[in-house]
C-alpha cells in the first residue's frame, strides 16, 4: 500500500503542476515546470517551522494530521473499491480541514479564508444529487459494484450525463483558480493557508496531491468504469486538461454568486433525478 | 435493498433503538469523535485584529468562564453528532439533530459580539422552525410504514416512504445549517475560539451526510 | 514537542509501517488492519519527521497581519 | 439575476423567510402527492380512554403491571410496558383529583414523561431531556452572563 500512496501523491502533484502549466500557456506565459508543485512541497519541508504565538497549538498541528489522514483513508477506500459515500464524506470533511487551517492560527487572513470556506459549502450539495442518480441505476454505492454495472451497461457518463456534469462542477470547485474557488481568492493573501508554513505547508501539499488523485480517480471510476492503469492515467490527464481550460477561461465568481449558481444546479439536478425516479429506471 | 452504507458489522441495542455500525456510519462516527477530542484537549486561539488608524493590533482573549461554557457546549454538540451518526432510528435521529441545533447556538451564545449574536439569533429561529418539517417527517415515516427502525426499513418489506416525506426530513436537516440557509452560520464563524466554532460546521455537515444516507436507505 | 521525542516517534511509526508491510503483502494481516495503521501512521510520521528536523528553536512569531 | 438571488441569500436576515418559502413549497408538493396510505399495523398502538383523568396519557390497566406494547424488538426490552403506567403516590393523587396536572414533562418528578418515550424507547428518553437541559443551560448562562 505504501507504494500506491506515494505514487498517488506524486501523480496528484504532477497533475496540479500540469494544471498550472496549461493555465499559464493559455495566458501566454511560459509557466513553471510541471514538477513545480513537487518542488514546492520538498522546499517547504526543509524550512524552519514553528507555531505562531497566538495559535491554538493543538488544533494548529492536529488539523494537518487530520488532513493527511483523511485523504490517505480516502485513497485506501478507492483502492479497495469501497463505498462512494465514505469518499464523499471525506471530501466534505476537507471543508472542516480548511476551517481548521484558517481559524486555528488567529490570523485575520486565515480567518477570512475559513469563513469563505463555510460560505462555499454549497459546492458539496450537487454531489449528493448525483450520488442519488447513480444509486437509482446501480442499486449500490460500492465502487466495485458501480464498476461492475458499467462493465455490463456501458459508462454512466452516457447514461446520466447531468450527474457527471454535477460532479464535474464539484471537481472544478476544488481546482485552484477555478470559478468557484472563492476559498483561495488572491485578495486573501493565501486564504486558509496563510499561517501554515514550513513543513505544515508541505503537509498541505501532501493533502492536495492525494486529494487531486482521489477525486479524479473516483470520477473516472464512477462515470467511465474500470480501465487498465495506463488508461486511468491517460483519462485523468485529459480530465485535468479539461478542468484547466475551464478554470483559465472562466472568471472567478463572488462567494455568494458561486453559492447561487451551485444551488441552481442542484435544483435542476433534483428535478432531473425526480423525473428519472418518476419514469422508472430502464433496465 | 440498496446497501447504501454497506453491511453493518455491529449492533448496539437500547430497547427499540438500535445503533448500528456500518462502514459509512462508523467513518462518520470516528470523525465526530476525533473532533470532539480536539475540542476537549485544545486551547482556543487568540484572534488578532488590526486596530484601524494606527499600526497597532490586538489579540482577543477568551475569559475562563466563557471558555468553560463553550467547551461544554461544543462537547455536547460533538456527542450529539456522534449519536446521530450511528443511530438506527428515524425519530432518534431527529432528536439528535435538534440537539445539535440547540448546542450550535450555545457555542456562540457566550461570544460578546453583536454581529455574531444577531447571526446566532437568526440561526436559532431557522433551526427552531426546521424542527417542524423534521419531526413531521419522522411522524409521517411512522404513519406510512408503521415503523421507525432504519434496519427494518432497509429490508424493503415495509411500504415505501413517499418522496415528499423524505423531502420533509431532508429539508429539516438543511434548515440546521446547510446551503443555501447557512448565511447566519457563516457569520457565526467570525466568533473567536477555533476548536469550538468548527464544531458548528462539522456537526451540520455530518448530519447532512447522514440524512442523505437515511433518505436513500428508506 | 521536544526534538528528541519527535525523532523517536518518527522512527517508531516509520519502522512500524515499514516492517508490517511485509506481513501485509504475505497476506498475514488484512487490508483494513494495515490500512488503519497507515491512516494513523502516515500523518504522524510526516509531522514527527518535520518536527525532528525543522522545528524552530527561538521564540514564536506573531501571525501575519498585512504589513 | 444570479447576482440578485445571491444578494438575498447572503444576508442572514433573509434566511428565515427563505426557509419558510422552502417549507411552503415542500408542503405544497406533499399536499399534491396526497393521499399517503396509512399503515394500521403501527408500533406502540393504544386505545384511548376518554373518561380517564389522565386522558391522552392513560395507557390503561392497573399500575405496576405490564401494559401491552407492540414494540419493534421485544427481545431487547423485556420490561417494556411497566413504567408507562407507573405513577408515584403523589402523582397518583394528582391524577385522581384533577384532570390538569401531571401531563407535562416538567410537571412533577416521577410524573409522566411521555407515554411513548417512557421506557419503550430507551435512548430517546435520554436525548429528549438532554435537549431541554441544554436549552436551560444556555438560557441561564445568558441570563447570568453580566454578573
Amino acid at each position: 500500500m505504501i507504494p500506491e500512496i506515494l505514487a498517488a501523491l506524486f501523480f496528484g502533484l504532477l497533475l496540479l503542476g500540469l494544471h498550472r502549466k496549461v493555465v499559464a500557456r493559455i495566458q501566454k506565459r511560459p509557466g513553471p515546470p510541471v514538477w513545480q508543485e513537487f518542488l514546492h512541497a520538498a522546499k517547504f519541508f526543509w524550512k524552519q517551522t514553528w507555531v505562531p504565538k497566538t495559535a491554538s497549538s493543538l488544533m494548529f498541528v492536529g488539523i494537518v494530521l487530520v488532513g493527511i489522514g483523511i485523504w490517505v483513508a480516502a485513497l485506501l477506500v478507492v483502492i479497495a473499491g469501497g463505498n462512494i459515500l465514505i469518499i464523499f464524506g471525506i471530501y466534505m470533511l476537507q471543508k472542516i480541514v480548511e476551517h481548521g487551517f484558517g481559524l486555528s492560527s488567529g490570523s485575520p487572513y486565515g480567518k477570512f479564508g475559513g469563513v469563505r470556506s463555510v460560505i462555499s459549502a454549497a459546492s458539496e450539495i450537487p454531489l449528493f444529487v448525483s450520488v442519488a442518480a447513480i444509486a437509482l441505476f446501480t442499486h449500490s454505492l460500492a465502487l466495485q459494484d458501480i464498476v461492475a454495472y458499467q462493465a455490463v451497461h456501458g459508462p454512466l457518463l452516457l447514461i446520466v450525463p447531468p450527474a457527471a456534469f454535477a460532479m464535474f462542477l464539484v471537481l472544478l470547485s476544488k481546482m485552484p483558480g477555478g470559478p468557484f474557488s472563492v476559498v483561495e481568492g488572491k485578495e486573501l493573501v493565501s486564504g486558509y493557508k496563510t499561517e501554515h508554513f514550513g513543513f505544515f505547508r508541505a503537509g498541505l501539499y501532501v493533502c492536495d496531491g492525494l486529494k487531486t488523485t482521489v477525486l479524479l480517480w473516483t470520477f473516472v471510476l464512477v462515470f467511465i468504469g474500470g480501465l487498465p492503469t495506463a488508461g486511468f492515467i491517460i483519462v485523468m490527464v485529459i480530465l485535468m486538461i479539461i478542468l484547466s481550460f475551464t478554470c483559465a477561461l472562466t472568471p472567478m465568481l463572488t462567494p455568494f454568486d458561486s453559492v447561487t449558481l451551485q444551488t441552481l444546479v442542484t435544483g435542476a439536478m433534483l428535478v432531473y433525478v425526480g423525473c428519472i425516479a418518476a419514469m422508472g429506471v430502464p433496465g | 435493498m440498496i446497501a447504501v452504507g454497506g453491511e453493518p458489522f455491529y449492533y448496539l441495542e437500547f430497547g427499540d433503538i438500535v445503533l448500528y455500525f456500518s462502514p459509512v456510519t462508523t467513518t462518520l462516527f470516528v470523525l465526530a469523535l476525533l473532533f470532539t477530542l480536539f475540542v476537549l484537549a485544545s486551547r482556543p486561539e487568540r484572534q488578532v485584529d488590526i486596530a484601524f488608524g494606527s499600526d497597532a493590533y490586538l489579540a482577543k482573549v477568551i475569559t475562563p468562564g466563557e471558555l468553560h461554557f463553550r467547551k461544554f457546549m461544543a462537547t455536547a454538540c460533538g456527542l450529539a453528532s456522534m449519536g446521530a451518526m450511528v443511530t438506527g432510528d428515524v425519530f432518534d435521529f431527529t432528536l439528535f439533530a435538534s440537539l445539535v441545533g440547540i448546542t450550535n447556538i450555545g457555542i456562540v451564545a457566550a461570544v460578546k459580539n453583536r454581529h455574531v449574536q444577531n447571526a446566532a439569533y437568526q440561526y436559532g429561529l431557522v433551526s427552531l422552525s426546521a424542527t417542524v418539517p423534521l419531526f413531521s417527517g419522522a411522524a409521517m415515516v411512522a404513519a406510512t410504514t408503521g415503523t421507525l427502525s432504519l434496519i427494518e426499513l432497509a429490508k424493503g418489506t415495509y411500504p415505501a416512504v413517499p418522496l415528499a416525506v423524505k423531502s420533509f426530513l431532508v429539508l429539516g436537516i438543511i434548515g440546521e445549517g446547510m446551503a443555501p440557509f447557512y448565511a447566519a452560520k457563516a457569520e457565526m464563524f467570525r466568533a473567536p475560539g477555533a476548536p469550538y466554532v468548527i464544531m458548528c460546521s462539522l456537526s451540520s455537515l455530518l448530519i447532512f451526510l447522514r440524512v442523505v444516507e437515511i433518505a436513500m436507505t428508506m | 514537542m521536544k526534538k528528541k521525542d519527535a525523532r523517536i516517534i518518527a522512527a517508531l511509526t516509520g519502522v512500524l509501517m515499514g516492517v508490517l508491510y511485509f506481513p501485509y503483502v504475505a497476506g498475514l494481516i488484512t487490508f483494513w488492519t494495515y490500512g488503519a495503521l497507515l491512516v494513523i501512521g502516515a500523518p504522524v510520521f510526516f509531522l514527527a519527521a518535520g518536527f525532528a528536523m525543522m522545528a524552530g528553536e527561538g521564540e514564536e512569531d506573531d501571525p501575519f497581519i498585512g504589513y | 439575476m444570479i447576482r440578485r438571488i445571491s444578494n438575498v441569500i447572503s444576508h442572514f436576515d433573509h434566511i428565515l423567510p427563505l426557509f419558510a418559502a422552502a417549507c411552503a413549497i415542500i408542503a405544497a408538493i406533499a399536499i399534491i402527492s396526497l393521499p399517503f396510505t396509512y399503515v394500521p399495523d403501527q408500533l406502540y398502538p393504544k386505545t384511548i380512554n376518554r373518561a380517564s383523568n389522565l386522558d391522552p396519557y392513560d395507557r390503561g390497566g392497573p399500575p405496576f403491571t405490564q401494559a401491552v406494547i407492540h414494540s419493534q424488538y421485544p427481545g431487547n426490552s423485556p420490561s417494556a410496558g411497566y413504567v408507562t403506567t407507573y405513577l408515584t403516590p403523589f402523582s397518583r393523587f394528582l391524577a385522581d383529583s384533577t384532570a390538569h396536572l401531571g401531563t407535562t414533562i416538567v410537571a412533577h418528578p416521577g410524573g409522566i414523561l411521555d407515554e411513548i418515550l417512557y421506557n419503550t424507547r430507551g435512548l430517546d428518553t435520554v436525548v429528549e431531556p438532554t435537549i431541554l437541559f441544554i436549552a436551560f443551560a444556555i438560557a441561564s448562562y445568558l441570563f447570568r452572563r453580566e454578573e
